[in-house]
């Protein structure tokens, strides 16, 4: 399965990265194990707020073939 | 139900000029409830010189409709309103405006401020601010109904 | 803190703007939450084709003035406006504009509100319609804070 | 002593006069006689309500020479 993750904000400078795509076998994984695959497991941090295709989900949320994936920080909008 | 997204300075009492005279008869909704949120020059005594607003494209419009239908379903409303804006911001600009139309009070206030309060606890918008000691990402916004001192 | 009783026909966004720029910097304030009220063209169904205002002069701007005051005392506000409508109106046209200007968006929801509410109960205006079925003195305000279908 | 009594909206409409000089003997009296002197004695609205020199009173609230009494109907601005 393939999918699609976007980083935002201070996450997105962290990690030097905006959007990639990312291959896994399978085809279902969590939201945890995307982040693991797209960061090289870096260390989650404790507020990251992430979505699968553009509605909030949590880590252990299911991941599907095609599916957009986002972290970001807390938001700071209005 | 309009929501928009501008990388350009907005004029909030044009832009609800414009909306009323488009979309509203202004001798049907009877009350109109607004907030404006505008870029400050400081936060907490530091002198902010710019603003940068960053976004999740397609989220930010999708969050937002649904914010606006969330509120239609619980408010007898006629019309509401969300600019937003993005991009690079200067003190004084116009940051967010909410409008609600209804042909009642309560429902006007209260739905404004729900939206309102929605927007900042769940719209993916993120400011970065240029300050003199250097930029920094804005970490969390402040609850709004929870005294009389938040922001 | 400024209190304006008008027999003209007011545009409530031409007269925040005009405010703005007189008295204000938005690049401090933040905050501003604003109300209109317009007058409709029904009451309960029944067409209103006119509307007279009267008010009792002196004491409803000592009264607006004294709400205005205690809401500064209640919240950190920068400025507000209350702008109100005497006289014939027609449908479409604004009755009464409040708007209040704070760095904390909690309390310009707040006071907003909180000098509304007020102006409501207290304020010495009276209403009366011009019905197809003759003239109506309004009889009584409907409370603000008490549910989602009030007026 | 000697004060003003106005009357506001249908209160003004239904007693045909807006604002009248009210003679008394003595130096104070209560807004309530305020109204029985200005009216005839007509019967006071159960929702009335009064102020004295531009201040809500209660019906019986001390009168002086001098002072403004407005009596009017439950307001209804905004």
């Amino acid at each position: 399965m393939t999918v699609t993750v976007k980083f935002f904000a201070s996450l997105r400078e962290q990690l030097g990265q905006h959007e990639i795509q990312v291959d896994l076998d399978g085809s279902e994984c969590t939201v945890q194990e995307i982040w693991r695959r797209a960061t090289e497991a870096k260390q989650l941090p404790a507020n990251v707020l992430a979505s699968i295709n553009m509605a909030y989900a949590k880590l252990d949320a299911p991941v599907h073939d095609g599916d957009e994936i986002a972290f970001f920080p807390p938001v700071t909008g209005g | 139900m309009t929501v928009e997204i501008t990388a350009e300075s907005f004029d909030p009492y044009a832009r609800l000029r414009d909306f009323q005279q488009q979309r509203l008869n202004s001798a049907q909704y009877g009350a109109e409830a607004v907030f404006v949120g505008y870029m400050r020059d400081q936060n907490n005594g530091v002198p902010v010189s710019a603003m940068t607003l960053e976004h999740y494209p397609g989220m930010t419009e999708q969050h937002l409709e649904a914010i606006s239908a969330s509120a239609a379903t619980q408010w007898p409303l006629q019309q509401s309103l969300i600019v937003h804006r993005i991009g690079n911001i200067q003190p004084g600009e116009a940051i967010v405006l909410v409008a609600v139309w209804s042909a009642h009070r309560a429902a006007a206030f209260d739905a404004c401020r729900y939206i309102m309060e929605d927007l900042k606890a769940k719209a993916p918008f993120w400011k970065k601010e240029q300050r003199v000691d250097g930029e920094r990402w804005v970490e969390q916004n402040t609850p709004g109904y929870t005294g009389k001192n938040q922001d």
